[in-house]
């Protein structure tokens, strides 16, 4: 099957179905993996835009991920060839060059182990998808983006009948 | 490893005009302004901080104060300790022996032997600075003073923006 | 920090304002388990810090932000503050809660409550950074709206992911019923905190942590917390609390008959469904947003268009909102709602301390008692929406006839001998409905320690609990009866210490405790707690145990304000509930019988273990309290 | 960059003049430290470059005097300024590409007994436009010593400040260079000349107050108000003491944001004391030339001012020598 990641679905004409910026994705991520409440040691993040735009964002399981190639150790490595890009903690020393190259700041060096942290999909069947209440984060696979990215486009290029430009014109 | 300082590079607004490199140097010899340098004196001054191109992107080469830090480990004098406080790996050049292992375990070659002293020298953050000297050399703004995490969030905001393609709700 | 496996932090900040010193106590063990958090903390803290007769005003007054051993760890809904301070508007023991982000990043940042006293000779603000705290000049953000301060401080701190606790020129101003704006959304309101916060020069608390609140025994936190998310499948009122939010009991106001509209001359408002929750939803909600970890998310996200151009988004508007800028001054227009309502927040008013002092104003102008000149030209009749704008304006700035509103109506009652026309109970307004036709309702309201307050007990228990129920649980089937006058007083007293469970955790009301069945309110108010607490903090909790503790903050509080000359007198509901019945509505012609009240009120105090005559708790029960001290 | 003040900060491969931008590849900036950093696709060492942007930066200024001189001198063939057919000839062969042996007026300006550090230095052969291309024509990669590029630089300045002498007798005729007013024995002088006239800066007139007060009574002091009158008090200076300038031991204090001025001075046998100082520390070599080499060869030099240093006490330092 194809590269999986965390990926947020939202429909902005339901205000049920949309981040609320609750962050309990946060705090699930950071009490899964390390046992404690600290939102700042999670993987996944909301990033709060204002006037109601509340984006999370985590891992984009990149084709041919920077933070692979750049890592001097090693650390980050793919198990199956198409599987998430895992930190390997003992080889991890801490550089934060992957930090530096990583496009989305997924990955991020953990406050208290001092070694890289991103998101592992926990092991196959992601928590935060589990947990959140508003359930827009869903397990897609990687490139589903661009397909999502080309409807809205090619909708934006046809006229309505009214001679309304599509929705996503503007 | 909390929230404390480290030195965050931005290539987009590096113009390698190498001030950086000569502050540092400047430093290294205990001066304050270039004109005040002996021509007749060789001394080099150690080399602690590089600018290299990467595939055409400005890179600093320097010591990333990594948090197991592998210099820590080969130090066969102990002289290279990494301080939590403020999250840097500290050389201490009286203790240092001059063996050089440091430079050979170090993934980023920041590491280099210093001529005048027998011993070994990098990047220690000016310890003794409330800025460090390349920062304040920096007239960009390409290198600054921030925690990695704050990197990594600017970077989600920037690209959780492009993801609602800039609308934020109108 | 190794005195608690979890859950607290271990550390206070006590701040001086007047010499700007810091101090970092630890928190004993003991102290944690009598007093828990959140109320429990503050209710000491003020307790021990303050002595009788202070002006709530001056230097020596005390605020507290306290958080609870809950607060921070991934519990769901656990992320409510308690602001607590002495009361400009009660004079006696006042708290707010809000929720939001900023509890648990206090618990990051490693601090289980703060104490702020003194007053600053210019204006700052507190800016805790990771356990390092400083006091910062604020000369430049003072006089700012809430919003343009959050922003002017994110810049000036250079990170986004900051979480404040600011005033706006509300409390700037000493407008008694100043409220705190957490974070631009969540307010704590009542009893006038931001006031003291104004008095005291400080026009904001910065917090930023990134410190592990550590769990105890992680494993069966994690069964608390999916025994939690079981609970909340299939449960009616949080089905219905996520789609409309609390606007929902606008509905269920009405079919009552319980609004309290023009002043409480009005039990029943016609055009109802134009304020309903559903019109909110259809054309004005954005999304429905949640406090930190809420499963629920019954937070609304409004967007009112102002003119062409600009929209103004706002944390949505609550049932609260529409009761007190709808119902009170008759103004029936969810666009005129959102506009005072954004109002408010942004100057960091509370909306029942305007909205109940402008409607008390244009009862007396209908009335006659006030005339033209007075209310500076203005024709204060109910449903006067622009006036009432312009007043919001003139008792932020205190200009002309605001300075008077922006006493409140206990003072306005006084200064315009209309003490009748003052609806409030220890100086704080009434707020969520009139319970003249509701018995318990009433005594809830009346002897709530922070003045009338609908959060301090959960006055519809009679409305769904069973016969057999009571008597399990109250010794009485009568207590399912919402006339009879048998069993309430054990009825309300319990579920007084019940809720301030929930203060002391730092869990949400709502989300966490309100239920529609008896039984699903036991399991998670007590027993779920119980088990998050011993989980998270790695101390033994029981049940009874719990209980005690809300019944010792409560006790405490009590005492406060019986220090502070509150006695029996003071938990009487206003004349207007006893001598005028209910103009319309079901509940037509009901009023509340003094001598009846009488007899709830012995029931009550006898069900506490005070002294029925003066409301002081006896002897035995403070040594069964272990509150003998002083 | 949060405590800026504590550390000014200017380009410090300006300051120092090892910031090479004289083609595409570049900009390159060779570090003071490590002869070989600085990545130079034409490989020319710290010398050659601290001279190349000498050189650069006195070429564009001599175009400006140049311009400035072309249109005086046209000026003057107008009706009622009468000027010998011969020198009017001489003067407009002060331009021109093609002029060949030396030109009279030159050696007029600069006779061989008053000045001979300018011929030591580097006499200025026929015109300037010829100077110019000689010293263009030494561009890389045909590789030139950077100490003969110095005395092209030299030649240059030396040219420019006749053309400015020869324009200011045409366009001030008055003023007669013979009243400068010299003591009978010969004395160390001190001349303080701003051409920063249209730019006013307290700063620059707060410090010459000051270097007046410092200097009054060890030596004898003259304002001049440009360079231009340097060659007529040099001639003056021969003609009442009978010594050269360099053996006067006269100091020239130049406050002026081009180099021209100072370093024609400096060739003439003033001993030069710029402000601001002249990028030229980036190479030992050259530094070395113009301070001690100088100093032995021909009895005055270039006084370096060290940034912190007052320039009074330089002055001061270099009048007790």
């Amino acid at each position: 099957m194809a590269k999986q990641r965390v990926g947020y679905f939202e429909d902005r004409q339901d205000p049920e179905a949309q981040c609320s910026r609750c962050r309990m994705c946060e705090l699930i991520c950071a009490f899964y993996h390390h046992r404690v409440g600290n939102p700042r040691r999670a993987r996944i993040r909301v990033v709060a835009l204002g006037k109601g735009a509340d984006i999370p964002v985590s891992c984009l399981n990149c084709e041919d991920a920077p933070c692979m190639t750049v890592c001097p150790t090693g650390a980050l490595q793919r198990k199956e060839a198409d599987g998430m890009v895992l930190v390997n903690e003992d080889v991890c020393i801490g550089c934060s060059m992957c930090v530096s190259v990583c496009p989305a700041g997924a990955v991020t060096l953990d406050p208290v182990d001092g070694t890289a942290s991103k998101c592992d999909l926990c092991g196959g069947e992601p928590r935060c998808v589990a947990y959140c209440p508003a359930k827009v984060l869903r397990l897609t696979d990687a490139d589903l983006i661009s397909r999502k990215r080309m409807r809205t486009y090619a909708r934006s290029l046809v006229h309505t009948e009214e001679g309304k430009p599509g929705e996503d014109r503007k | 490893m909390k929230m404390t300082k480290t030195l965050v590079f931005r290539p987009e607004r590096c113009l390698m005009c190498l001030s950086c490199v000569l502050a540092c140097e400047l430093k290294a010899v205990g001066m304050e302004d270039p004109r005040d340098l002996d021509p007749n004196s060789t001394r080099k001054a150690p080399r602690r901080l590089s600018m290299a191109l990467a595939g055409g992107t400005p890179w600093p080469q320097r010591c990333r104060h990594c948090a197991q830090a592998p210099c820590e480990e080969a130090c066969i004098s102990g002289s290279i300790v990494r301080d939590e406080a403020s999250s840097t790996v500290r050389h201490s050049p009286e203790t240092c022996v001059g063996c050089g292992t440091c430079r050979l375990v170090c993934p980023f070659n920041a590491i280099f032997r210093d001529e005048s002293g027998d011993c070994m020298t990098k990047c220690n953050l000016c310890p003794d600075d409330v800025v460090p000297r390349c920062v304040c050399a920096c007239q960009t703004g390409a290198l600054t003073l921030s925690s990695g995490d704050r990197q990594a969030q600017e970077k989600k905001r920037s690209y959780a923006r492009e993801m609602i393609g800039g609308r934020g709700n109108g | 920090m190794a005195m608690f496996q979890g859950g607290y932090a271990g550390r206070f900040l006590y701040v001086d304002l007047t010499n700007g010193s810091l101090q970092v106590k630890p928190l004993e063990r003991d102290f944690a388990l009598k007093y828990v958090g959140g109320r429990g903390f503050s209710a000491r803290i003020l307790y021990d810090g303050l002595r009788p007769g202070a002006d709530p005003l001056s230097p020596e007054n005390l605020i507290v932000f306290a958080a609870g051993p809950l607060s921070g760890t991934p519990l769901p809904s656990a992320s409510r503050l308690v602001v607590a301070a002495k009361s400009p508007m009660t004079g006696g023991i006042g708290d707010a809660s809000s929720g939001g982000y900023f509890a648990p990043e206090m618990k990051y940042a490693g601090f289980d409550a703060i104490s702020v006293t003194g007053r600053s000779p210019k204006p700052v603000y507190l800016w805790i950074d990771d356990g390092k705290a400083q006091l910062r000049p604020a000369a430049h953000l003072w006089g700012k709206r809430i919003h343009a301060t959050s922003v002017a401080l994110k810049a000036e701190i250079g990170d986004e992911d900051i979480h404040i606790c600011a005033i706006g020129p509300g409390g700037e101003n000493l407008v008694r019923y100043a409220c705190i704006v957490t974070d631009e959304e969540g307010v704590g309101a009542r009893t006038g905190m931001g006031a003291v916060m104004g008095s005291k020069n400080l026009k904001a608390v910065v917090v930023r942590g990134s410190q592990d609140v550590r769990i105890a025994d992680p494993d069966r936190f994690q069964e608390v917390i999916d025994a939690y998310r079981k609970t909340l499948e299939g449960e009616a009122w949080t089905e219905t609390l996520r789609r409309l939010g609390t606007p929902n009991l606008v509905a269920h106001r009405q079919k009552l008959g319980i609004w309290g509209a023009r002043n409480f001359q009005q039990a029943t408002i016609a055009e109802w469904e134009r304020i309903s929750g559903e019109a909110f939803r259809e054309s004005y909600l954005v999304k429905a947003m949640g406090c930190m970890g809420c499963m629920v998310r019954c937070r609304r996200y409004s967007a009112l268009p102002d003119g062409p151009a600009e929209t103004l988004y706002m944390k949505g508007p609550e049932y609260e909102t529409i009761n007190a800028l709808g119902a009170k001054p008759y103004i029936i227009d969810p666009a005129f709602i959102l506009q005072a309502h954004y109002l408010c927040d942004e100057y960091g008013i509370d909306e029942h301390g305007a909205a109940s002092a402008i409607s008390m104003a244009m009862e007396l102008y209908e009335r006659g008692i006030l005339k033209k000149g007075d209310t500076d030209g203005e024709e204060l009749v109910f449903g006067n929406g622009e006036a009432f704008l312009r007043l919001i304006d003139k008792i932020v700035y205190r200009k002309g006839f605001g300075d008077l509103l922006a006493e409140g109506t206990r003072v306005m009652g006084r200064r315009l001998h209309a003490e009748p026309y003052a609806i409030h109970i220890k100086g704080q307004e009434v707020d969520a409905s009139d319970p003249r036709s509701l018995v318990t309702r009433a005594l809830t309201f009346g002897v709530a320690t922070r003045g009338s307050c609908h959060l301090r007990g959960f006055p519809y228990i009679d409305e769904f609990i069973k016969p057999e129920e009571g008597l399990k649980y109250f010794g009485t089937a009568a207590v399912s009866d919402t006339k009879a006058l048998e069993g309430k007083g054990k009825l309300v007293a319990w579920s007084e210490d019940w809720i301030t469970i929930a203060n002391l955790m730092g869990l949400c009301i709502f989300a966490w405790y309100r239920s529609r069945t008896f039984s699903m309110l036991i399991h998670r108010g007590l027993d779920l707690v119980r088990e998050a607490y011993t989980a998270a903090t790695g101390l033994s909790m029981t049940g009874e145990n719990l209980l005690r503790c809300g019944e010792r903050a409560y006790n405490l509080e009590k005492l406060f304000n019986l220090r502070e000359g509150m006695g029996r007198e003071s938990d009487y509901p206003p004349a207007r509930f006893f001598d005028e019945p209910m103009p319309d509505g079901p509940g037509k012609g009901a009023h509340l019988d003094r001598a009846d009240y009488e007899v709830l009120l012995n029931d009550y105090y006898r069900a506490r273990g005070w002294d029925p005559a003066t409301g002081r708790p006896t002897p035995e029960k403070l040594k069964e309290l272990e509150l003998a001290t002083s | 960059m949060a405590d800026r003040e504590a550390h000014p900060v200017g380009c410090g491969y300006g300051l120092l003049g090892l910031c090479c931008v004289s083609c595409l590849q570049g900009p390159c900036r060779i570090s003071p430290f490590d002869e070989t950093a600085g990545g130079r696709p034409c490989s020319q060492d710290r010398d050659w470059i601290v001279a190349n942007n000498l050189m650069e930066r006195v070429a564009r200024e001599s175009l400006r005097t140049m311009a400035n001189y072309r249109k005086v001198l046209e000026g003057a063939s107008g009706p009622g300024k009468r000027i010998f057919a011969s020198r009017r000839k001489a003067m407009r062969l002060l331009l021109s590409p093609f002029s060949q042996g030396p030109n009279p007026l030159l050696e007029e300006l600069f006779p061989e007994e008053a000045f001979p550090s300018l011929h030591a230095l580097g006499f200025p052969r026929d015109s300037w436009l010829t100077e110019l291309l000689d010293a263009a024509a030494g561009r890389p990669p045909e590789r030139r010593e950077s100490e003969a590029i110095l005395t092209d630089a030299i030649r240059l300045s030396a040219v420019a400040l006749a053309a400015g002498a020869l324009a200011r007798e045409l366009t001030h005729p008055s003023q007669d260079p013979a009243e400068i007013a010299l003591p009978d024995a010969p004395s160390p002088l001190l001349i303080l000349i701003s051409d920063e006239e249209g730019l006013p800066d307290e700063d620059r007139e707060v410090l010459i107050g000051r270097i007046d007060a410092a200097c009054r009574n060890q030596v004898k002091i003259y304002r001049l108000p440009s360079v231009a009158f340097l060659p007529a008090f040099g001639r003056r200076v021969y003609e009442k003491w009978g010594i050269p300038l360099s053996m006067a031991r006269g100091i020239a204090v130049i406050f002026s944001s081009s180099l021209t001025p100072g370093l024609a001075a400096l060739a003439l046998g003033f001993s030069l004391v710029p402000i601001p100082g002249y990028p030229i520390q980036g190479s030992p070599l050259l530094e070395n030339i113009l301070t001690q080499k100088m100093r032995t060869s021909l009895g005055h030099a270039y006084l370096k001012v060290s940034p912190r240093e007052d320039p009074c006490d330089a002055i001061l330092r270099s009048l007790t020598i």
